[in-house]
């Protein structure tokens, strides 16, 4: 155990803010849902530091579920992009609105 | 200072500074290699935390198949430059960038304040080798690991379902026909 | 570690790395002196040394040259960081892959043993199908950053048939990983030492299949060179590429091809062990790396024959065999192997 | 070979019958729905023959079989179990028998009809139901049984579903049925309270064993158990669904509602006699039912014209019969008028399809007359069953009923005077039939007297087979006088009515006596011949009976609309039901529920109406928020914390 747990979860937490001003200050939605996954990745890290600490490997085990996950979110989410695409020509997130009251 | 923990400071420092540039570059695909790069340093964090099959799994799945999505749709959908002048909304920009500093910053105190509030269990620590990890998912994750592939398999279907165009195009690629 | 120590952990990755780079002239030469021979015609034959023709070896060395020197063309609207950088992340993930291939056992040099492979690692087939993973992104970005319609459509193809056949042979080599029960290339070796029949190629018949046409579309060989399809889309990702840009490409296919050869010769044909041959020390070791230097080039030689063999398939085609066909049948070797594995037969 | 085999092989047919029919074809069905009825019989007398045989020589133990637990919780165990005892051997000779000649003359009879596979998938559903009744070893599987044949009547009397009265006999006799079923559904919990098990053998030897324990309890139970029996054998009050229930076709009128569902409630009756015998107070409730029922109906037959009518009510008239037999504690006379009257009454419904087969479908009387000559076969077998139900003898209705009026007469001679004058009232409506069917001139049009055709061999064959039964069947249980041993039936039915001390125990009567009402009995049956001979055939037919109606016009109004029953049961139960559940509707439901409800409603809109405007559309408000959310938990955490 080489490498201290605060240098990871200092990383983890300037990852996380990282992806949290993307998700929140641009506005397309592809660089949002990257911001989402960087964020993930955040949260990833500090689970692998914490069970590198901790011992065993059930860390990374929900790690590697979070990844599986990832991944399918990514497919479903992308796919809706490029159905919101075809009807909206943009997938600016201030222009498209359909949930709207 | 060791060996890994010099290689893991070094990976953080590239992530953070790639993950900064996606953050702020307004084209999309150079924002995804942006994150391209911060992932792939992350992964190397993971080799250095004795997690080397999760840093593969890491470029083979999110840098190697995830991103690779991305690129094509971003590309297919031909995406420009967001450009900065239309809707600012001040005073949303505003609110979140606060909201982001508050949130790190109670982060990083609870950091500052306990962490070393995590003790090692029993267990032995995780070694590099990948057979006990297996071990361990195959058998006390055996349950969860099989509800993932049918969620995989759910989200195949989901993904399909909405990108199929109405009526379905007929088998066989229009591309190649005159 | 004294400084020896240090220059024998520098040249183990070195070795095959600097050798594939060398071998590709030699593989260049082959394949058109190949061509020539599947069509009937001489192929190169008059560029030589000193007078002497070298059967046209000369070929190889004026390519390189002309690549050179020719204009190095950058067009207007591209993407110019991108469009230089992609070529060097082909190469650079085709060349990485060999260090973690044992390339030979174990060469006994001034009382050390050393292992004849560039860093034997944990995760070593994962880590070649990371870099195979990684590959895709310089062709995809060649296509974008060129800002023509043809590249950029060689770029998509090329994104959907990388990822699509990753995953047939992952799981094509999973079953391998099932039988050595590693991922340590130096396992996946030492598992099939022990009989010709131990080589997975043989229980494994279908993986194996699966895994090298699979690795014939990881390297947009044809039958799969949907990616450049000279016919289609003139050149595919590299239409725009031209000199030294174009020659790393150019390259990197065949640095590609020889990891890819290396790769299968692994996990398939027991890497380099010899059934009935075990000579110890300096001879073993050298014998042993000669016998993976053979079978590999006997699987370059399967690339070269192939490409003027089969026809290009259409991309329907493709994605249906991809999906349809390899993914299953590879399932079904996973399957297959792990009912071997379990009754004891492996 | 298991006797579970007998309830599966209908079962099987109704399946095939039911989903291939219609696919397959006639013949198809024909096969299925004959073939399995058919091999049930024989299976069922391959079990009988070697069963009877043993019971005669001594050996009349039960057969149980046991199929597997059903039921179990808590200390209750339920089994799923049949058996074969001699009062279900009874029964299960002439149901499979009869029922097989049933589905043979529905052969001919239904030939023409479009739900000709339907009609046999119910058939042999309904046989499925009737085995499990008769063959069920405990009062559960029993209950199985009886709401499968209930289920079979009512899909069989609205099988003419399109039309409005066959649609309302059928709801009427399934509602009338509920009524019955929920008595008997009280009963089996009270048992079940009581015993702590359904069980047959389990319960009767536990009340045989000490029958002074059980005693006060008996009242209630045998009461509930008669209420489900007058339901199901449609006697007063809940007898009104049977004449509407000759809507349905008529080989089901003979199977269902004259031969063997509707006995079942007598087969009850009689299966637990040991609990109707502690409870005398019980015993006579069933015996005034059945004796009133008789007398009733009797009055109301002999005023009605639709050919079906007469004889449904003669149907119940003589159900009524038999619960007077079981009500003075002759139980197996009146498992003996149950056989015989499957015979007869079988024989007359099937006997009157023929007849309106041959009139192209017309049902009423006086447009009937003279079809003797036509249809040859039809009168002699009809003729066969009309002496069997009248009492005269040789025939078969004589020996059983007889037996119930020498029973009546040694309890109470007022029930005895009552089925007395039934018997007579029996004769006359049954000769009044045949006179006004048979004899005479053809009242009808000219079309239907040119389409006079005796019917088809499969339907006069049965009838010959059943004229025969009803002509000799009573043979097997001649009257004591003949001799101590000559009564078979006794000798092999006594065995399922114990000794029981402190029981209710049928009484004796001289021999001369005896004799003396057999020739009593035998009189009045001659004289209701003889009345509707004077009133319907020879010179003065017609007129005698017109100047009757005329002396006494209310009289005949009353009888001719059956004492106006159902429009007091219309007055008194449905009326009233009819404004309650108005009540419950309008002012239950739609004030309070739904207003409770559209007030549930209104508060969410209006809350929606007022949130609606958080809800900008734009992800990165919704982003903003949910972060803005977690840094206040967060803080919140760190305060806690920090405390």
């Amino acid at each position: 155990m080489n490498v201290p747990l605060r240098d990871v979860l200092v990383l983890s937490v300037a990852l996380f803010s990282l992806g949290l001003c993307g998700a929140l200050l641009r506005r397309n939605a592809i660089t949002i849902f990257l911001s989402i996954e960087l964020m993930l990745n955040a949260a990833n890290l500090a689970i692998v530091g914490f069970a590198s600490r901790v011992g065993g490997y059930s860390g990374q085990i929900v790690v590697f579920f979070a990844i599986v996950v990832a991944a399918a979110e990514a497919a479903v989410g992308l796919a809706i992009f490029v159905a919101v695409f075809r009807h909206h020509e943009t997938i600016d997130v201030n222009k498209t609105n359909l949930l709207k009251w | 200072m060791s060996g890994a923990r010099l290689v893991f400071d070094l990976a953080g420092a590239v992530a953070i500074v790639f993950a900064g540039i996606m953050v702020v570059h307004r084209n999309p695909i150079k924002s995804l290699l942006a994150v391209v790069v911060s992932f792939f340093a992350i992964a190397v964090g993971f080799v250095m935390l004795s997690a080397p099959f999760l840093g593969a799994i890491q470029v083979i799945v999110y840098a190697g198949a995830i991103l690779v999505l991305f690129l094509f749709v971003t590309m297919l959908l031909n995406l420009d430059t967001e450009s900065a002048s239309s809707d600012r909304r001040p005073f949303q920009r505003g609110l979140a960038l606060l909201g982001i500093v508050v949130f790190a910053a109670i982060l990083l105190s609870a950091v500052r304040r306990s962490g070393s509030i995590v003790g090692p269990s029993g267990e032995p620590p995780a070694t590099g080798e990948i057979e006990p990890l297996a071990r361990a998912l195959f058998s006390q994750a055996a349950l969860p690991f099989e509800a993932v592939s049918i969620l995989l398999l759910a989200s195949l279907t989901g993904a399909y379902l909405l990108m199929r165009r109405e009526p379905p195009a007929k088998t066989g690629s229009a591309e190649n026909r005159p | 570690m004294t400084a020896i120590d240090w220059v024998i952990v520098v040249l183990r990755p070195l070795v095959p790395v600097v050798g594939a780079l060398l071998l590709v002239p030699m593989l260049t030469w082959a394949e058109r002196r190949g061509a020539g021979l599947m069509q009937d015609r001489p192929g190169p034959n008059r560029v030589g040394f000193f007078g002497w023709s070298a059967f046209g070896l000369g070929q190889a060395l004026a390519d390189a040259l002309k690549f050179f020197f020719k204009e190095d063309i950058t067009p207007d609207n591209a993407d110019a960081f991108l469009y230089t950088l992609a070529p060097w992340i082909v190469m650079f993930s085709a060349l990485v892959g060999f260090s973690v291939i044992p390339y030979g056992s174990t060469l006994p040099i001034a009382g050390r043993s050393i292992p004849l492979i560039g860093a034997d690692i944990p995760i070593g087939a994962l880590f070649i199908f990371a870099m195979a993973g990684l590959s895709v992104y310089g062709i995809v970005l060649a296509g974008w950053s060129s800002n023509n319609k043809y590249s950029l459509m060689g770029g998509f193809r090329s994104a959907a048939q990388v990822i699509s056949y990753e995953l047939a042979m992952t799981t094509a080599g999973a079953g391998v990983f099932l039988s050595a029960g590693s991922l340590r290339l130096t396992e996946v070796v030492a598992s099939q030492e022990a009989s010709i029949l131990r080589w997975n190629a043989f229980p494994q018949f279908f993986g194996f299949l699966v895994f090298t046409i699979s690795a014939f579309a990881e390297t947009n060989r044809v039958p799969f060179d949907l990616a450049e399809a000279d016919a289609e889309l003139v050149g595919g990702y590299h239409t725009e590429y031209s000199a030294f840009k174009f020659g790393a490409f150019f390259m990197a296919e065949y640095v590609a091809m020889t990891v890819a050869s290396g790769f299968i010769v692994t996990m398939y044909f027991g890497g380099w062990s010899l059934p009935f041959f075990h000579p110890q020390g300096l001879l073993g070791g050298l014998v042993s790396m000669a016998v993976f230097a053979a079978k590999t080039g006997f699987f370059l030689l399967t690339f070269i024959w192939v490409r003027w063999t089969l026809p290009r398939f259409r991309y329907d085609q493709l994605m249906r065999l991809g999906w349809k066909v390899l993914l299953p049948l590879a399932f079904a070797n996973l399957l297959w192997t792990a009912i071997l594995v379990r009754t004891g037969i492996l | 070979m298991p006797l579970l085999l007998l309830p599966l092989l209908p079962l099987a047919g109704f399946l095939l019958c039911g989903l291939l029919g219609k696919r397959l074809g006639k013949t198809f069905v024909t096969v299925c729905g004959v073939g399995s009825v058919a091999l049930t019989t024989v299976l069922a007398y391959v079990r009988l023959v070697p069963y009877v045989a043993g019971v005669f020589s001594g050996h009349a133990a039960p057969i149980l079989e046991r199929y597997g637990s059903w039921i179990r919780a808590g200390n209750v165990s339920i089994d799923f179990a049949l058996r074969l005892d001699p009062l279900s051997a009874l029964m299960l000779s002439f149901v499979t028998f009869v029922g097989f000649l049933i589905h043979v003359y529905s052969v001919g009879y239904m030939h023409a009809d479009t739900g000709y596979g339907r009609y046999f998938a119910y058939l042999n559903l309904f046989m499925a139901a009737m085995l499990t009744l008769i063959l069920a070893a405990n009062f559960l599987v029993l209950f199985v049984g009886w709401e499968g044949v209930g289920l079979c009547s009512y899909l069989l009397i609205a099988f003419d579903y399109l039309k409005e009265s066959s649609a309302r006999a059928g709801r009427k006799a399934f509602v009338a049925n509920r009524v019955g079923d929920f008595g008997f559904l009280i009963g089996l919990f009270l048992i079940l309270g009581v015993f702590g098990t359904l069980e047959f053998d389990r319960l009767f030897s536990a009340v045989a064993a000490s029958p002074g324990r059980y005693a006060p309890a008996m009242t209630a139970i045998a009461l509930c158990l008669f209420v489900g029996a007058c339901g199901k054998s449609a006697q007063i009050p809940l007898y009104v669904w049977l004449p509407d229930a000759m809507a349905g076709p008529t080989p089901v009128s003979a199977l269902i509602h004259a031969a063997t569902m509707v006995t079942a409630g007598v087969y009850v009756v009689a299966r637990s006699n040991v609990f109707f015998r502690l409870s005398p107070s019980a015993m006579a409730v069933v015996a005034i039912v059945g004796g009133a029922t008789a007398l009733f109906a009797a009055i109301i037959g002999t005023a009605q014209n639709d050919i079906k009518k007469v004889l449904a009510y003669s149907t119940v008239s003589q159900l009524g019969y038999m619960f007077l037999a079981c009500g003075v504690g002759a139980f197996v006379a009146g498992m003996f008028h149950v056989m015989t009257h499957a015979f007869f009454k079988a024989l007359l419904f099937l006997g009157s399809g023929s007849v309106i087969h041959a009139m192209g479908g017309e049902q009423d009387m006086r447009r009937m007359g003279g079809l003797r000559r036509a249809l040859p076969v039809t009168f002699w077998t009809f003729l066969a069953g009309t002496l069997a139900l009248a009492g005269i003898p040789i025939w078969a209705g004589f020996f059983s009923k007889d037996e119930i009026l020498g029973a009546a007469f040694a309890k109470s001679p007022g029930l005895w005077l009552v089925g007395f004058v039934a018997a007579g009232l029996t004769s006359f409506y049954m000769f009044r039939l045949v006179y006004r069917t048979f004899f005479g001139e053809f009242r009808g049009t000219d079309d239907q007297k040119h389409h006079l055709h005796e019917s088809p061999a499969s339907m006069t064959v049965p009838l010959v087979v059943l004229a025969v039964l009803s002509t000799f069947g009573g043979l097997v249980g001649l009257p004591a006088i003949v001799g101590p041993r000559a009564n078979l039936f006794h000798r092999f039915l006594d065995p399922i009515v114990p000794p029981l001390s402190g029981g209710f125990e049928p009484g004796e009567l001289s021999r001369g006596l005896e004799i003396g009402l057999i020739a009593a009995s035998v009189a009045i049956a001659l004289a209701g011949w003889l009345i509707a001979r004077v009133c319907y055939a020879g010179d003065r037919s017609g007129s005698l009976p017109e100047r009757f109606v005329r002396a006494v016009p209310g009289l005949h109004r009353v009888v001719e609309n059956k004492f106006f029953v159902d429009e007091i049961y219309d007055f008194l139960i449905y009326r009233p039901f009819r404004a309650l559940a108005r009540f419950f509707w309008k002012a239950i439901d739609t004030l309070v529920i739904d207003g409770l409800i559209n007030a549930g409603a209104f508060v969410v809109e209006l809350s929606g109406d007022l949130l609606r405007f958080f809800t900008t559309g734009n992800v990165r408000n919704y982003a903003l928020t949910f972060l803005l959310g977690i840094v206040g938990l967060l803080a919140w955490l760190g305060w806690m914390g920090a405390r």
